[in-house]
């Protein structure tokens, strides 16, 4: 539910703006041009990273679309020093972040497990089983104040996503006592799509989730999720309240999945085509291009450049997926332990064997599945 | 007899033990109105009502917690865990409250719950979604945990673990939802013909070695037996149907007769049902084994990429080079 | 925290009555007097209980001393279709639904784990991992309203009781979410005792219990915990609500463990003892008699024969304790199933025959333990 | 060398890893003003500050996922979870974030979380406080999984445990809490002397019959060696120590010496250790064996009231009688 009063919006679905007595961007005509790039782009990989799928290109995919203005503001929020711990939808944030694309294409692919270096932009794994994360980024949290770097402005801060869903796990919940009780300097961002794949948001609370927080001892916000200059100054905001420890916000983003739960769901089943069409109305990019054309922040020939870097960026992605080998057999064992088992070694070796075995004349091994024996994937 | 699905089967089931006593609800997430994301549910909340088929909040330990209350009440819920890797959230309410409360109250209450739990790889799914986590259960006194192989089985079994006075986790072969069998939707449960919900099953005969698993494996071990049979080599598979309690007796008789044994599962191997059922057989058939019986079981790794899984799970291949082994101990 | 705003008391720590002006209590003389027996019976039983463990004839205790009339004014409020779910620490609400006080100490001994039968007394077991019990209620209440005894003043209500620590749990908050979507009947029973062993309970939470509540859609009271008439009518009020169909509501009962956590604890590890000289003097029996005494309730008669009763009860407690046999060794094997499994029978088969060959040449059979065996235990 | 309780040990253990790495931090309930429910981490606190030793809320889940956390951050989280009953509410968090994220990231993150359980019978404890749920862990790829036996290994286990990169679950077996034994505290951790983390060990040489335990059941055995030897019988017995990894070739040499195989665990015997280790010596020294390899374990139930636990646990009288089974076997 959007409650109406506490709602925080900048732009209305039509692109116009308005004045908030709390909230509000400071930007150059530049940064407003860089944001909406990115709106364009996070929405075209997915459009492209779901057409690969639909081409077996991926065994699945779980698609942002109508989520791009909730991941692009609160992830263009961030600093460089601020840590996201992600769930699985995450792709926007993961572009602001700086992760290669390809990466949440390589899990969906099924070639790893999404397997990227979190330390390299700050941006956590992917977390499928619902909730988990949360404690992480508190837990995470907690390692930042004690590493002395919160209470001033350039402190660094935590952001951890999670979906209407999730608010349902008791991790969530007690992530919320952990942060405010601790004073974690970290910032939990939901994203209320209204779904939880078939499940309503109602299922999970009659009530706005966002006032969740405040039993819990933490602020609680809901904002226009829909509205990328909303989102991105309600989680600066927040970001700064962490650094300056301040302690946690709970930010409800509320939001609509334009698309179905994953490529293998069918969202016809459980909901008209009339409320998907009613939020088209509300899209994220479109409201923000009406803004940018009508404060004239961008001309015709940016709109265009726009649409064609993205469409590079897609064709690439497109490559980079297909030229993606599989990994050999034996990456199986790879990684279990960081440090050696005698045990499992013996497995992987007794495994080595049993794949050569099969191994041709010209001495090249190859499984019943033809895949080669090579060095590690990953 | 009809020819469905494994999944269809299980709806079918469903829906006759929904017919039968009023008090069996299902709840789980997305099981209502979307039918579960397996649609084994599929059709039941629109012909009993959301009253008896509830979609819940995204919440295991949720899910498990009130079932246990409805059955104190008198209700028979079955839950519907999504998949496999998302049990883990109910584990307490199951390990600690499901299973103990009947000897908790020296048997003065009864749980009768069931937990279906779509289980196995094979589907190319991500994380989490492929895992064979029945040997935790399976370890857990208190709980009875049985898995069907094929569709007939699926519709009488689940129906018998609905009738069961026990806690049951159903452990459904999810990569075998599809596969259809004979159904026949017109036998008398009670009836003694009917294979009773704890006894195992010899599915295929054979002098030469004995081959056990449960679940989606079984379909692969009756593959590699008609494999074998070609190089004249006997298989008998024997489903174990039932993990816990574990009917030993046709195991124990089949290797009296075989003298080898090989168990199949796709769960990794240590501390998983297969040590059970290898370390059970060499005490109770010390005399009669003729070959060290022998394991063919996913590894102890996590479940690996969708990329990988095809080594990862025991195939023909794994279990007829097992079955040489066995063979070749004179 | 007792938050002073919203804190419900009737009775003040000197035992004067305050008006209220949306909670009262409506009682005759007889319905004052026999609170006070409920108060002075439940402890002068744990007492015993506590003596008991002392002498080594119970394993554990975990004393109620100090909660007595959350206990009692919430468990004298219940009606008998209303179902309650305890944690372990209940023994004043099980005296208020019948169960025979020799019930709990058979568990705390170790003679069983608490083997009622809920049903006779509308008493759940006993639970002693924290928070379970919570979403067993909710369940329960859910087929209540299933069944449909909601709606009407002669409804069925369900209550649980948990502790400040509880809170904590996962499994607390899921409660609170199933109870709240699906308006069960159920009302929360927090005692906040302060402690969870020896963390404080602004360990748990920074704020006020009470206010976790709203948060999930369900309304939250603090009510003073020692004051056992406003414990009475808030939990009423409650019950009353559930009763109606009108849904949950979380109560905060606001009191102080005056013993340690269990007998096995040393709570002078983690307070002061000034501060359990603080709430003696807001000790919930002594204000409560004063108020009667002042009001004229109760005569020196009564209380008189008030403590001699709780006297006889106390010595029966004692006598029926030391009475209590040890379960035979098979009882082992007993019930694990309600329908019976070869696998267990035959491990009791063996283990029977074990016990066997031991026994003495007069056929009665011995283990080195000494006991004997014989029927079932329970 | 100071003779000190197995408390006491871990205690000096904890200690020592503390004093040698500021990033090791305690978490867990009731650890820093009390000293913890059996008072390992007595003093700690008023060392190192409440900053690392943590007296969290009543949340177990939120132990160890925000341990997960700290880790990520750099920290070496050593959790106490209060009872063996009260791990589960903490199971997801670790089977599915603490056992799999090095794997899912390939190897990127490291996870050096060490969880502390008390677990075992014994005391006289009430429900879920003398359980020994070990074989969940060990069927738990990514965990390690090690139990300490007396007070020397306690002081070096801890510490190896805290040093290792992985995740590493610790059982103390509660009951041997205040049993005492020299500690030798000068001792160099990184010495080749020192047995590894992993390695399992022979605490009492023998050549009649292998006999397998861990953690309490370490002395229960070796009390049972001792009677055995008046009659005769001389009993090897070996302390696993490590239950994930295991190491085998002591276990696997020992019973190509003996030919006869006991093992021994409190836990259920159903999918237990004993379980592992009895299939794996069939499969491994199938012509070695002379008998059955036994178990002697807790039965299939959960665990009983107080009263009755001293016929739940192994005692020697039947570990004997199992020893003599497979004596008989000539
Ligand atoms: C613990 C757990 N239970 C069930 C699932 C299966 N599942 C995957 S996504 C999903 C819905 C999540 O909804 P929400 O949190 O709103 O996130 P969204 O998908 O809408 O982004 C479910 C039930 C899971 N991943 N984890
Ligand atoms: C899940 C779980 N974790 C830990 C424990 C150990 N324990 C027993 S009582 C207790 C404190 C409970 O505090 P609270 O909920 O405030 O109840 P109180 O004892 O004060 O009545 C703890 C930590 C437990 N029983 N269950
Ligand atoms: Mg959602
Ligand atoms: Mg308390």
């Amino acid at each position: 539910m959007a409650d109406s009063e506490s709602f925080v919006q900048l732009l209305t679905p039509s692109g116009h703006y308005r004045q908030h007595n709390e909230y509000a961007v400071d930007f150059t005509p530049q940064q407003y041009r860089d944001i909406y790039r990115d709106l364009v782009i996070v929405r075209r990989l997915d459009a492209e990273a779901t057409a690969l799928q639909r081409q077996g290109e991926l065994g699945l995919w779980a698609s942002l679309l109508g989520q791009e203005a909730a991941q692009v503001g609160s992830g263009r929020a961030l600093q460089p020093q601020d840590v996201a711990f992600p769930s699985y939808r995450e792709h926007g944030v993961a572009w602001c972040r700086g992760l290669d694309p390809i990466a949440p294409l390589r899990l969906f692919r099924g070639v790893d497990h999404g397997a990227w270096d979190p330390a390299d932009t700050n941006f956590h794994l992917y977390t499928i089983v619902i909730g988990s994360q949360t404690l992480h980024a508190t837990g995470y949290a907690m390692g930042v104040t004690k590493d002395g770097q919160v209470g001033s402005e350039d402190g660094a801060a935590v952001i951890t996503y999670f979906g209407d869903g999730a608010t349902s796990q008791g991790d969530l919940n007690e992530a919320l006592i952990w942060a405010s009780g601790f004073a974690a300097p970290v910032v939990f961002f939901c994203q209320n799509n209204q779904y939880a794949i078939s499940a309503p948001s109602t299922r999970q609370s009659r009530i706005p989730l966002y006032l969740r927080a405040a039993g819990f001892g933490l602020p609680g916000i809901q904002v226009d999720g829909n509205d990328v200059l909303a989102c991105y100054s309600v989680t600066q905001a927040a970001l700064r309240r962490a650094r300056l420890g301040e302690g946690p916000t709970f930010i409800e983003a509320y939001t609509y999945r334009m698309a179905a739960h994953t490529t293998s769901d069918d969202a016809s089943r459980y909901r008209p085509s009339s409320e998907v069409e009613l939020w088209q109305q509300r899209d994220p990019i479109a409201r923000y291009r009406a803004y940018l054309e009508r404060e004239q922040l961008a001309d015709a020939e940016f709109f265009a450049d726009t649409d064609s870097q993205a469409q590079q960026l897609a064709l690439k992605l497109r490559a980079q997926t297909l030229a993606l080998p599989d990994p050999p057999p034996r990456a199986i064992f790879d990684q279990v332990y960081a440090e050696p088992s005698a045990q499992l070694a013996e497995q992987q070796e007794k495994f080595a064997a049993y794949l050569d075995s099969f191994a041709d004349n010209d001495g090249e091994a190859a499984t019943a599945g033809s895949q080669g024996l090579g060095g590690s994937t990953s | 007899m009809t020819v469905m699905t494994l999944s269809k089967a299980l709806n079918a089931g469903l829906r006759a033990a929904m017919e039968a006593d009023a008090r069996v609800l299902l709840m789980g997430e997305d099981i209502a109105t979307l039918g579960g994301v397996f649609r084994v549910t599929d059709g039941l909340a629109k012909d009993f009502g959301e009253g008896r088929v509830i979609d819940t909040p995204l919440s295991e330990a949720g899910i498990v917690g009130t079932a246990i209350g409805l059955a104190l009440r008198g209700y028979r819920p079955v839950c519907e865990i999504q998949f496999d890797g998302f049990v883990y959230p109910a584990y307490d309410q199951i390990v600690t409250q499901l299973a103990k409360m009947h000897y908790r109250s020296a048997g003065r209450v009864q749980l009768p719950v069931v937990i279906r739990i779509p289980f196995g790889g094979g589907i190319g799914a991500v994380e989490h979604h492929s895992e064979s986590p029945e040997a935790y259960f399976a370890h857990t006194p208190g709980l009875k945990v049985v898995s069907c192989a094929d569709a007939s089985d699926a519709y009488v079994m689940i129906q018998q673990a609905i009738a069961s006075d026990d806690p049951v986790i159903f452990f459904e072969p999810k990569r075998r939802y599809w596969d259809k069998a004979e159904v026949d939707q017109t036998q008398d449960l009670l009836d003694a013909a009917v294979t009773p919900l704890h006894a195992a099953r010899i599915v295929r005969v054979g002098r030469d070695v004995t081959v056990v698993a449960y679940g989606p494996m079984v379909k692969t071990c009756l593959a590699a037996a008609l494999s074998a049979a070609d190089c004249n080599q006997e298989l008998e598979v024997i489903d174990l149907r039932s993990l816990s309690p574990l009917d030993f007796e046709p195991v124990l008789s089949s290797v009296r007769k075989t003298g080898r044994l090989v168990v199949v599962h796709e769960a990794p191997r240590t501390v998983g049902l297969g040590a059970e059922i290898c370390a059970r057989v060499s005490e109770e058939c010390f005399y009669h084994l003729e070959a060290p019986p022998l394991r063919v079981t996913g590894f102890d790794t996590p479940y690996p990429p969708a990329r990988l899984e095809e080594h990862y799970l025991p195939d023909v291949e794994r279990i007829l080079t097992s079955v040489d082994i066995v063979m070749s101990h004179r």
